[in-house]
């Protein structure tokens, strides 16, 4: 059988003294997709760190691959296939080019080269804009700049944290479309959102209130209004106590 | 009606070209909790960082009891009766519990709580002579707030109490605070978690992108379509 | 005249106080780190051109050459021993000044064990030494130098920030080193061999101050990084380009305080850091950054 | 005290006795050390400077270890202070120990003027400081002010020497210094400074006035500098600005402090007499011997012992006590 693309057991973390995330588990399959749902302050970005190793976790196991990761620093496991754009997700003062560059690490010129036009294939609006900067690109586009940066590290699991921040509905759509092609290419993905239009193109689905998970499973188990209001609004979380 | 305490009167606040507050106004009488509601980066944060005189409106009046504030140092807002918790708790980590609230004690200008009642109501009495610095967040977020109370204020803002707490923990933090309000004081309190609002506060202002878009009964803005919309993205727009 | 000569020895000069600033600026780009050692690498750089001189015949342009690379390594290992023990502490900023400031008593010591308490000069033989003559004024030989040596350091300096991987990554990491750690970049090597590199920068202006300043000494590193420091907060911090034109609008500043008033022409650098820290903290290129 | 208060003070806390009694001791101790010190070793002028550079590390003591701002240009008010004193003596034609008080003014007056460099933060306040230092040295020593301060020619106080009345200035300058730092320590004064260090806006938050009270602070410390730079040039009779605004003088002063450990009483006092001593003994002979010895004495201590020697002392006796726990338990 096949690894799991990533697997959290029981992971307690947060900054400092202040515990954000309590005892979190999930599990992904390669080439699915999951989406991490849950108001802001919930502790999305927090796991995503523990994930790629910006925050340590204080207790429980980070496997990817089979593998524990845990004790590796971020850079190891990017260049174990691990890719993941921060909520800000680009340099804004390097060019677009420099960008990519910098995704696609230690890979040769050749290599580079190759990615990049794979790349530009799937987002050409980007060819000419290589030597604008990041930072004065349109909200969409620098989406476009973050996510085709993780692809130039051709990831084996690609993290992303919050695509839809700072965009309109509009390009929100356009990311979801991205994201759904990519599903296709039988990426792993994990995705932290707020916003319900990427379970469109998730297989499953994580709820996090208050830094614990509070519902986890499939897509299709995950449906009617209620369930979301509950999520997000917490209102029923609350009112049995 | 009760009396106004506090009166927002069209504040806006630029942080170069990003407008974090725009136009905002509201009031809040004495016995009143108000909630604040809205995603991150929507400006609630820095509604109370203006309010409380870290930053400076571009534009727009406050006014406490009537009276309108002119450009006031924070400890003279402290002083004056407007005071707040922080979203990330910040106690004087190398001081003790009791001395974090001492210090705030020393500038109150009139009755209120004893140092003791203090410590007891926000349930640090056993830990009054540790350092604050050894505290876990929740303790230090009640140690904010007890310092915030040795003040006496007229009108506190509340930052994300609730955030990490377990269902238990919030119920009873909801309690605390509505206790807060005899005596004429307001609460303005900042939360995600709707249920704990829901146990406390009978109005909400929903802000987005520094803008209020929803003002009224807590139960109807969760049907609107515009809070819907800000909360869950696309459905229900 | 003395107006046009102003400037034009403003901008020779300039180039040279680039060449003396950018290592420093390079250094508090990557880490934060404002190293108060950076005025006795500049002098260390002066010795190394005196001894490799005396001692081997060697010409101190190419001098530069042979001590770059020492440097760099020198400087790469220096981090390791002392910057990752640091990191951890919780006033790194405060602590990292006091740290350095340290290092710069130690180097000093050191010096004036090793070459004495004397100030050392060089042959302007060692250098073409005929005055150059331009708009009816006489300007110094060393000043052309000095210029002339600086430019295309400074070009091979940009080429490398820009145009090579390294440069790419240092780049990143200046800017968000979350963001440059979470592409894979390894943080802590990319600032090691920036550290080298900020020191390979001062030795090279170390052996142009030899003819700049008229000699090395010593003692002469405070008043380097203050001069270096106010120029780079001109400029605006962590901004290359930024010290390359605050550089020399400096010297052009100066040689005019040296023209018009000669005795107060020391306070230029003083009061151009305080007055900018105080009316444009942000220096001539920077933006002005949320607080909150 | 500073804030008019209407609540009754609490009880326990503030002014916690044993602490206070440790402190005093730690007053009285070097007090009584210098009074009689004179008797055993007899280098007079040795031991004024000892004693002003005592007080010196308790003015950085105060200013780093209680606000968190670290003046790297100290030895301005130093220099600041001695001429102050001297021109005040000599133009004024005030008796030299009133001329003292106006080297503490002359250092006051100095700090005001850099009051709006308190916009800056940790490493930024330092160097502007340092500037500050370096330009108030240029100043005074500019050829163009020969009329005023005699210019690089330096000052001559030979007049009024009489190594009496200095050695006593300086051991009550020293008493009142260290009274200073006992007093900032356990009032609530030391309390809200040290609030404001940990975090500025939840200080003001908790109605201390900010602005204020780090300014109290600040003009304390440059009054402890600025008479200090007074019985200093007192004591040395003839110096150039450039021995009285040297930026080893903040140096000696910082590593001081650091070495026996801020936001203590005995820690500066205790850093001060070791390595003064240990100066006096290798230092003026081979100056860089010792600057190298210092120079080390700061790497150790930054990657080391951050807390300096006192903060050490307090660690090991945890640890010894943890061990008894251990043994006992």
């Amino acid at each position: 059988m096949e690894p799991l693309a990533l697997e959290i057991n029981g992971v307690s973390s947060g900054y400092g003294r202040v515990q954000v995330l309590w005892d979190v588990s999930f599990t992904v399959n390669q080439g699915s997709v999951i989406v991490l749902l849950g108001a802001n302050g919930a502790g999305k970005t927090t796991l995503l760190k523990v994930i790629v190793g910006l925050v340590k976790a204080w207790s429980g196991e980070v496997k990817a691959f089979g593998e524990d990761i845990g004790r590796l620093n971020t850079a190891r496991r990017v260049r174990n296939g691990i890719a993941y754009m921060s909520e800000q997700g680009i340099f804004p003062g390097l060019s677009v080019r420099e960008n990519l560059a910098l995704g696609a690490g230690r890979a040769s010129k050749a290599e580079v080269r190759e990615r990049l036009s794979l790349v530009y294939d799937m987002f050409p609006e980007l060819v000419e804009r290589g030597k604008s900067l990041a930072g004065s690109l349109s909200g969409g586009q620098r989406k476009m700049v973050g996510i085709s940066k993780c692809l130039m590290a051709k990831p084996k699991l690609l993290i992303l944290d919050e695509p839809s921040s700072g965009l309109s509905p509009k390009f929100v759509a356009e990311v979801v479309e991205q994201l759904h092609t990519l599903r296709s290419f039988g990426i792993t993905m994990v995705i932290a959102e707020q916003n319900v239009s990427f379970l469109e193109t998730a297989d499953s689905a994580c709820v996090l209130e208050g830094g614990r998970i509070n519902f986890s499973g499939g897509v299709d188990e995950f449906e009617g209004d209620e369930a979301l209001h509950a999520a997000f609004f917490g209102l029923e979380g609350i009112q049995e106590v | 009606m009760a009396d106004e305490i506090l009166r927002l009167e069209g504040i806006s606040k630029h942080f170069g070209g990003l407008h974090a507050l725009q136009e905002v106004s509201f009031s809040v009488v004495g016995g009143e909790a108000l909630g604040l509601v809205g995603p991150n980066g929507s400006g609630k944060t820095t509604l109370i960082n203006v309010v409380c005189g870290l930053y400076t409106p571009n534009s727009g009046s406050i006014y406490l009891e009537g009276t309108k504030l002119g450009k006031m140092n924070p400890h003279r807002l402290a002083r004056a009766g407007i005071n707040r918790t922080f979203q990330v708790p910040q106690p004087f980590g190398s001081l003790t519990v009791r001395e974090n609230i001492e210090i705030a004690l020393s500038h109150r200008s009139g009755e209120g709580m004893s140092l003791d009642d203090i410590l007891d109501f926000v349930n640090l009495g056993k830990w009054a002579g540790q350092e604050a610095g050894s505290l876990n967040a929740a303790q230090q977020k009640r140690l904010d707030l007890g310092r915030a109370l040795a003040l006496n204020p007229k009108v506190l803002f509340v930052d994300e109490l609730g955030a990490g707490l377990n269902p238990v923990e919030l119920a009873e933090v909801a309690v605390m605070l509505r206790s807060l309000l005899s005596g004429g004081r307001a609460l303005v309190v900042v939360e995600h978690l709707m249920g704990f609002l829901d146990k406390l506060v009978d109005r909400v202002i929903v802000l987005n992108a520094g803008r209020e878009i929803f003002h009224g009964a807590l139960r109807s803005a969760l049907d609107d379509d515009e809070v819907k919309r800000v909360f869950l993205g696309t459905v229900g727009a | 005249m003395l107006f046009e000569y102003s400037i034009i020895a403003g901008i020779l000069l300039g180039l040279f106080y680039a060449l003396m600033a950018m290592g420093l600026n390079l250094v508090f780009g990557v880490q934060r780190i404002i190293n108060l050692a950076h005025g006795d690498m500049v002098m260390l750089g002066g010795f190394g051109a005196w001894e490799l001189y005396y001692g081997y015949h060697l010409n101190p342009v190419l001098a530069i050459v042979v001590m770059v690379p020492i440097t760099v390594v020198v400087g790469y290992g220096l981090y390791y021993l002392l910057i990752p023990r640091l990191k951890s502490a919780v006033d790194f900023e405060t602590l990292s000044l006091v740290l350095f400031f340290g290092v710069s008593q130690v180097v000093e010591a050191l010096s004036a064990l090793g070459f004495g308490n004397n100030e050392r000069s060089l042959p302007v033989t060692s250098i073409p030494s005929q005055p150059v003559h331009l708009f009816g004024q006489f300007y110094p030989a060393d000043w052309w130098v000095a210029a002339g040596v600086a430019l295309p350091l400074l070009g091979i300096f940009f080429l490398y920030l820009y145009r090579t991987r390294l440069g790419r990554e240092t780049r990143a990491v200046m800017a968000d080193e979350h963001e440059a750690v979470s592409v894979g970049i390894d943080a802590g090597r990319v600032s090691a061999i920036s550290f080298g590199v900020g020191l390979a920068l001062a030795a090279a202006a170390g052996v142009l101050a030899v003819f700049v300043f008229g000699g090395v000494d010593p003692s002469e590193g405070v008043s380097i990084t203050i001069t270096a420091f106010a120029i780079i907060v001109f400029g605006s911090l962590g901004n290359p380009l930024g010290t390359v034109v605050g550089s020399i609008l400096f010297g052009v500043a100066y040689q005019l305080a040296q023209v018009y008033t000669p005795s107060w022409s020391n306070l230029v650098p003083y009061i151009l850091v305080i007055g900018t820290m105080l009316l444009r903290p942000q220096g001539l290129f920077g933006r002005r950054t949320r607080v909150a | 005290m500073l804030e008019s208060r209407s609540v009754e003070k609490p009880a326990a806390g503030v002014f916690r006795r044993k602490t206070l009694l440790l402190d005093l001791l730690a007053v009285a101790v070097p007090v009584v050390g210098f009074a009689f010190g004179i008797n055993i070793f007899a280098n007079e002028l040795l031991l004024v400077y000892m004693m002003v550079y005592v007080a010196l590390a308790h003015g950085i003591n105060i200013s780093y270890g209680f606000t968190g701002y670290l003046p790297f240009g100290y030895f301005g008010f130093f220099g600041a202070g001695a001429y102050g004193a001297t021109l005040a003596i000599l133009d004024l034609h005030v008796p030299a120990l009133i001329g003292m008080l106006f080297g503490g003014v002359a250092g006051v007056l100095f700090g005001l003027l850099l009051l709006p460099l308190f916009r800056l933060r940790g490493a930024y306040f330092a160097i502007a400081t340092l500037a500050a230092g370096e330009a108030i040295a240029d100043i005074v020593a500019n050829p163009s002010l020969q009329s005023v301060t005699n210019g690089p020619y330096g000052e001559n106080l030979a007049s009024v020497y009489s190594s009496g009345q200095i050695y006593v200035a300086a051991l009550v300058f020293m008493a009142l210094a260290l009274l200073a730092v006992v007093l900032v320590k356990n009032s609530r004064f030391g309390l809200a400074l040290r609030a404001i260090k940990e975090s500025e806006y939840s200080a003001a938050m908790a109605g201390v006035n900010v602005v204020r009270m780090r300014s109290l602070a600040w003009v304390i410390a440059a009054a402890i500098a600025g008479v200090g730079g007074a019985i200093f040039g007192w004591a040395t009779t003839v110096f150039y600005p450039s021995a009285v605004f040297d930026s080893a003088i903040s140096v000696f002063a910082i590593v001081f402090a650091l070495f026996g450990g801020t936001g203590s009483v005995w820690g500066p006092t205790l850093g001060t007499v070791l390595l003064y001593g240990l100066y006096s003994a290798v230092g003026l002979s081979s100056p860089q011997y010792f600057q190298l010895i210092y120079g080390l004495a700061i790497v150790v201590l930054v990657l080391f012992a951050p807390r300096g020697l006192v903060g050490f002392g307090r660690a090991a006796g945890r640890m010894i006590s943890l061990r008894r726990a251990g043994a006992n338990g």
